[in-house]
């Protein structure tokens, strides 16, 4: 593809849906789809077919609508209105203009849910058709690359994205920029991109919807860091429990290979670039960059000790730019827009936009994406509507079993990669869960612990042994069976693990207990004295003497 | 090759650039603690034992894997050290079914001295009694699951020294096993050429020599070292 | 288990020369094992161990690490799947949503014989806890009675077993 | 002593044999002519090697072999506990379970059955209920019942470190840890 053609698909595409009269857009990633957006989308097909609208009425599939928890939801082009459960009998409606039936499940871009959000990441999503590469391309898609690919040298490329400030969106905060100079400047002539799409902590879903929702994004911005390192080749680690991500990333790879975005001469340049997928086969410890790699070499998925840290060590021992989804989705609009842009938006230390994944006791849970340093009351009682009538909020857990919960009284600060390790949480990927007084938090830590025991590699003996040890403490203390010594002996076991552990899977699987130890102590010694403060656990009551 | 000067426990020791703070340390006679190092074979960094604070570093370093450098201040043994290692020590033995009064290796166990001289004379820990199998089907040698520290040195000389691969660990977490091929019998291991250099690494009685008794067997490890230096040096020294 | 599980003799050599194809689209590198692997079991439902053998030879990889590769991840299976599936996630959410409970009476019910239960971690439909994925189609919302009927309906259908093995 | 006054000034010493095989108790009195200098030193209140029937108050020093493996042991060393300063896991079953808890690995109802019925002539599992004591689903350790002071491991103890032990705790000493060993 040259860059005329490019202009030219897009505008080809961008005429054609002007020409509609109506483009419907059915929420098609796997929230919406379970509970039952196939089914309307099919019903709206038939409905469009019926009265004869095709040409005029297009239905399509497209990426996260954000309000997972009301689904399934539709988008409509004409009204610009995001319509919350909707039913195959609601088709008629949607087509005819039935605009009282959706009294109460319609969303404008002022509700609440939207008006706090600010979509950059998402901002295709309820606009494109994933499985069309055209459709990208109208949004202007594919234009970074090209400018990447035939008006900037790599070192301007890396100069940007430091520039831009952006922060690796995995969970650690690690300046992006930074990490593709120290590949660009490696003296190797094999290097690597690979992108971190291994989501695993429970209830964390923001890169499998953006991958499910917009794949060319994150396409286009392993090319344009392809181009910055120079490396030929790039792997997509997605998780095996996504069937329907890796089927996009799959489609989008063949499309952009079709049209000659992926490959050879990309733009008439001498810039060739691959992606292959990997597909990986459930293990959490495989997020770990060491583990990703191992697996990507057909290895078990276990972490080495760094350093050498893959930039200067990495795939099959070359240099490797490891990125996670949502760090690479933010790099077609760095470079598009300038890096500049991107470091106004968000806190000044850590810019852009991060997306969060919102469940547990929430009105409006979802996925929802807002400026970094957005406060926690801004994204659980705005935006996600507070927690359900008759509770209270009590804590929002981020980071899953790496992170740490953050209790009512910080609820004003912002959520940004330097802030909530000072309160014994993190960023981590996205995940934010929401709980509230009928929440256990010491049932919360045990979950966690669980969760660590069961993910850990085996290899190091502090996290393969460790944790074993204190899911043992913690399940004992939700049954009422521990001792004093046990919680002694649970926070000995957290610095162990904390210090000695081999990879971040150990060394932060100590935080859930450590933060929880730090603010609801008093249910932790509640439950030593045979009491569960949320009433969930179940602790035998004692025999009478 | 040039040398470097270091400061390992207050004392300064000279070192070759590229040599690891674990091997300067051993050949001034500083003995840092560690079950998966092992001469000759390569580093996995797993046991967490050898771990040492270096000044100007946030984070306790491996000492098997971190190279020497001018003017490095070590520490090997402060008071948090030693807490981390004797932790580390009773995780391993509340992990798996050592029973030290019946083992063939009661008396030559790196494990069992090692808690000796770290002072763990109990474990505060909950034992966990897991149930194990005894592979008892090869000719020559025994292999104990109850006593397994996944030390994987086993794996390593398999793979690097004899070349046979029989061995390599399958599972994951606290389900981590060694297997032989796949996951048949020792015994009827096609792979295996029944050198037994694993069953001489082996820190533990997890693999032994049949026909001994409790506290009768004594493991040589100084072949390594023959082999190494014959096969990189093509000299035979004992 | 000591024969790679057939079907018909056709269907047979047709997996064989797929995954034959499969290995030879990798070079018949050992980097492919995973790839090779996933493969594998979704031609034949599950890794036996003749089949793990046939891809370390063809692989030239030692067994034991393909075996240690195919027991470390998750969704391997070493075992044939039973008629149907049910995998209860048991992600934050739907733990806090009584995950826990429904995968104890999954696992409980008498009619489970014909089922492989098993958790998950996290599908990623936080906001519709709790979910319950039967025979690869995620139920949302799921409560004992609605989970009760699914398996109920399955009884009903009788031995037809036409949907098994999704 | 604030409490009940002694027969003599010297500290109160005792041992006791639990769910053990009385190996440490053996290399106890390998002490041989040692067990006069303890006498010296300490008045011998109570052991399995004396005969004395109950438990006396007021002990000074215990040393505990072997693991809790029945309800006569669990309810016996509760007492102990009750009675004693100073109280010592005395040997690797008492420190670990060692031999007494490898039945750990295995539900009780099949090691009695392995026991009495596979490998017996009887061919009856024990029933006497309340002449002999119900064995305890898992064998414990003395530490997971009650508090332990010192721990001394060995399989058993040699006569030199228990008597170095025993010399250093009742001069009030605290002994050293490192160098003892589980086993040999």
């Amino acid at each position: 593809m040259t860059g005329e053609v490019l202009a030219q698909t897009r505008d080809t595409e961008r005429e054609r849906q002007a020409g509609l009269r109506e483009r419907i857009a059915c929420c098609s990633v796997a929230g919406c789809l379970s509970a039952g957006g196939g089914e309307v989308r099919a019903a709206l097909e038939k409905a469009v077919n019926a009265r004869g609208l095709d040409g005029q009425v297009e239905v399509i599939g497209t990426g996260c609508l954000g309000l997972c928890s009301q689904g399934p939801l539709v988008s409509s082009a004409a009204t610009r209105q995001v319509y919350a459960g909707v039913t195959p009998e609601d088709s008629a409606a949607l087509l005819d203009g039935g605009a009282g039936r959706f009294q109460g499940r319609t969303l404008g871009p002022d509700h609440p849910f939207y008006a706090g959000q600010r979509r950059l990441i998402l901002e295709n999503s309820g606009r494109v058709d994933p499985e069309r590469i055209q459709d990208y391309i109208a949004q202007g898609g594919y234009r970074a690359l090209l400018r990447a690919a035939s008006a900037m040298s790599p070192a301007e490329i890396v100069a940007e994205v430091k520039r831009s400030g952006l922060r690796g969106r995995g969970g650690a905060g690690y300046p992006a920029g930074l990490k593709w100079e120290l590949v660009a400047r490696h003296p190797a002539s094999d290097r690597y991109v690979v992108c971190n799409a291994d989501e695993g902590d429970p209830g964390a879903f923001m890169n499998r919807s953006v991958l499910e929702g917009d794949p060319h994004r994150v396409l286009e911005g392993m090319a344009i860091a392809g181009r910055a390192v120079g490396a030929r080749q790039g792997y997509i680690y997605a998780r095996g429990e996504s069937p329907l991500a890796i089927a996009r990333i799959r489609t989008a790879i063949a499309q952009a290979q079709r049209e000659g975005l992926l490959g050879g001469r990309i733009f008439d340049s001498d810039f060739q670039f691959q992606i292959d997928l990997r597909i990986g086969a459930g293990a959490y410890v495989c997020g770990e960059e060491t583990a990703l790699l191992a697996s990507i070499e057909g290895r078990r998925g276990q972490p080495v000790p760094r350093p050498p840290y893959p930039p200067e060590r990495g795939l099959w021992g070359c240099p490797t730019l490891i990125n996670n989804v949502e760090t690479f989705a933010n790099i077609p609009a760095i470079v598009e827009r300038g890096g500049a842009w991107l470091a106004a938006i968000g806190a000044p230390a850590s810019p852009g936009t991060k997306v969060f994944a919102l469940a547990g006791r929430v009105a409006r849970a979802g996925l929802v994406e807002v400026p970094v340093g957005t406060s926690l009351r801004t994204i659980v009682m705005d935006i996600g509507g507070g927690v359900p009538a008759g509770c209270e909020f009590k804590a929002a857990q981020t980071g899953g079993p790496a992170g740490g919960c953050i209790p009512a009284a910080f609820l004003d600060l912002p959520m940004d990669y330097d802030t909530l390790p000072g309160i014994g949480s993190m960023m981590g990927s996205g995940g934010l869960i929401v709980m509230d007084t009928s929440t256990c938090m010491v049932d919360v830590a045990r979950f966690f612990m669980e969760f660590c025991m069961d993910e850990s590699c085996g290899k190091c003996v502090p996290c393969r042994a460790g944790t074993v040890q204190m899911h043992g403490i913690l399940r004992r203390l939700t049954r009422g069976e521990a001792a004093a010594s046990d919680m002694s002996m649970l926070e000995e076991l957290s610095r162990l693990l904390k210090e000695t552990s081999l990879c971040g899977l150990g060394l932060a699987a100590p935080n859930p207990v450590l933060s929880t130890l730090r603010h609801f102590r008093n249910e932790y010694e509640a439950h030593l004295a045979g009491r569960c403060p949320a009433g969930r656990c179940s602790i035998p009551v004692p025999e009478p003497v | 090759m040039s040398v470097r000067t270091l400061e390992v426990d207050g004392r300064t020791i000279t070192a070759l650039e590229g040599q690891t703070v674990f091997s300067a340390a051993w050949d001034s006679g500083i003995r840092i603690p560690r079950l998966c190092h092992l001469g000759g074979l390569s580093e996995a960094g797993a046991c967490r034992l050898c771990l040492v604070e270096i000044e100007g570093q946030k984070k306790l370093q491996p000492a098997c894997l971190t190279k020497v450098a001018e003017d490095m201040v070590v520490n090997t043994a402060t008071p948090a050290l030693l807490a981390h290692r004797r932790l580390i020590v009773e995780l391993l033995l509340a992990e798996r079914n050592h029973v030290c009064a019946v083992c063939v290796l009661n008396g030559a166990c790196e494990l069992q001295d090692l808690a000796a001289q770290l002072g763990v004379d109990h474990v505060r820990l909950r034992p966990q009694y897991p149930s194990l199998p005894v592979d008892l089907s090869h000719e020559r040698f025994g292999l104990d699951h109850n006593r397994c520290i996944l030390c994987t040195r086993c794996v390593r000389v398999c793979d690097e020294v004899e070349g046979a691969h029989t061995w390599d660990v399958a599972g994951r977490g606290r389900n981590s096993r060694i297997i032989s091929d796949l996951g048949e019998p020792w015994g009827d291991s096609g792979s295996c050429t029944s050198c037994g250099k694993c069953v001489q690494v082996c820190p533990t009685g997890a693999l032994f020599s049949k026909g001994r008794t409790v506290a009768e067997m004594r493991k040589d490890r100084g072949f390594l070292r023959y082999i190494m230096t014959a096969r990189e040096k093509k000299l035979w020294i004992s | 288990m000591d024969e790679i599980p057939q079907t018909a003799g056709a269907a047979h050599d047709e997996r064989e020369q797929i995954l034959d194809r499969a290995m030879a689209r990798h070079h018949n590198s050992g980097d492919a094992l995973i790839e090779i692997l996933h493969t594998a079991q979704q031609l034949y439902g599950y890794l036996p161990a003749p089949l793990l053998k046939k891809i370390a030879r063809r692989l030239m990889l030692p067994p034991s690490r393909v075996l240690g590769v195919a027991t470390f991840y998750h969704l391997f299976r070493l075992e044939p799947l039973r008629k149907h599936s049910a995998v209860v996630c048991l992600g934050t959410a739907c733990y806090e949503a009584g995950g826990t409970e429904l995968l104890e009476g999954l696992r409980q019910h008498p009619g489970s014989g014909d089922w492989s239960v098993a958790s998950g971690r996290c599908v990623g439909s936080c906001g519709l806890a709790p979910i319950v994925i039967c025979d690869g189609r995620a139920m949302a919302r799921v409560t004992a009675d609605k989970l009760e009927a699914r398996l109920r309906e399955d009884h009903d259908r009788g031995s037809t077993g036409t949907d098994a093995g999704h | 002593m604030t409490q009940t006054a002694p027969m003599s000034n010297k500290p109160r010493f005792a041992t006791v044999w639990l769910g053990g095989c009385s190996g440490c108790h053996m290399s106890f009195l390998d002490l041989d002519e040692r067990l006069f200098d303890l006498a010296a030193i300490a008045d011998i209140c109570y052991s399995p090697v004396a005969d004395i029937k109950e438990f006396p108050a007021n002990v000074d020093l215990t040393l505990v072999e072997g693991a809790v493996a029945n309800e006569d042991h669990l309810r016996e060393l509760k007492h102990i506990r009750a009675q004693t300063r100073v109280l010592v896991a005395f040997g690797d079953c008492a420190v670990t379970g060692n031999v007494t808890a490898l039945r750990n690995l295995f539900p009780l109802e099949d090691v009695l059955q392995r026991a009495y019925v596979e490998l017996a002539s009887s061919g009856r599992s024990p029933s006497a209920d309340g002449i002999v004591p119900r064995l305890l689903d898992r064998v414990l350790r003395v530490q997971d019942v009650v508090d332990v002071d010192f721990f001394l491991p060995g399989c058993p103890p040699s006569a030199d470190s228990i008597f170095d032990f025993v010399a250093t705790v009742l001069r009030g000493g605290r002994p050293a840890r490192e160098g003892r060993r589980f086993g040999a």
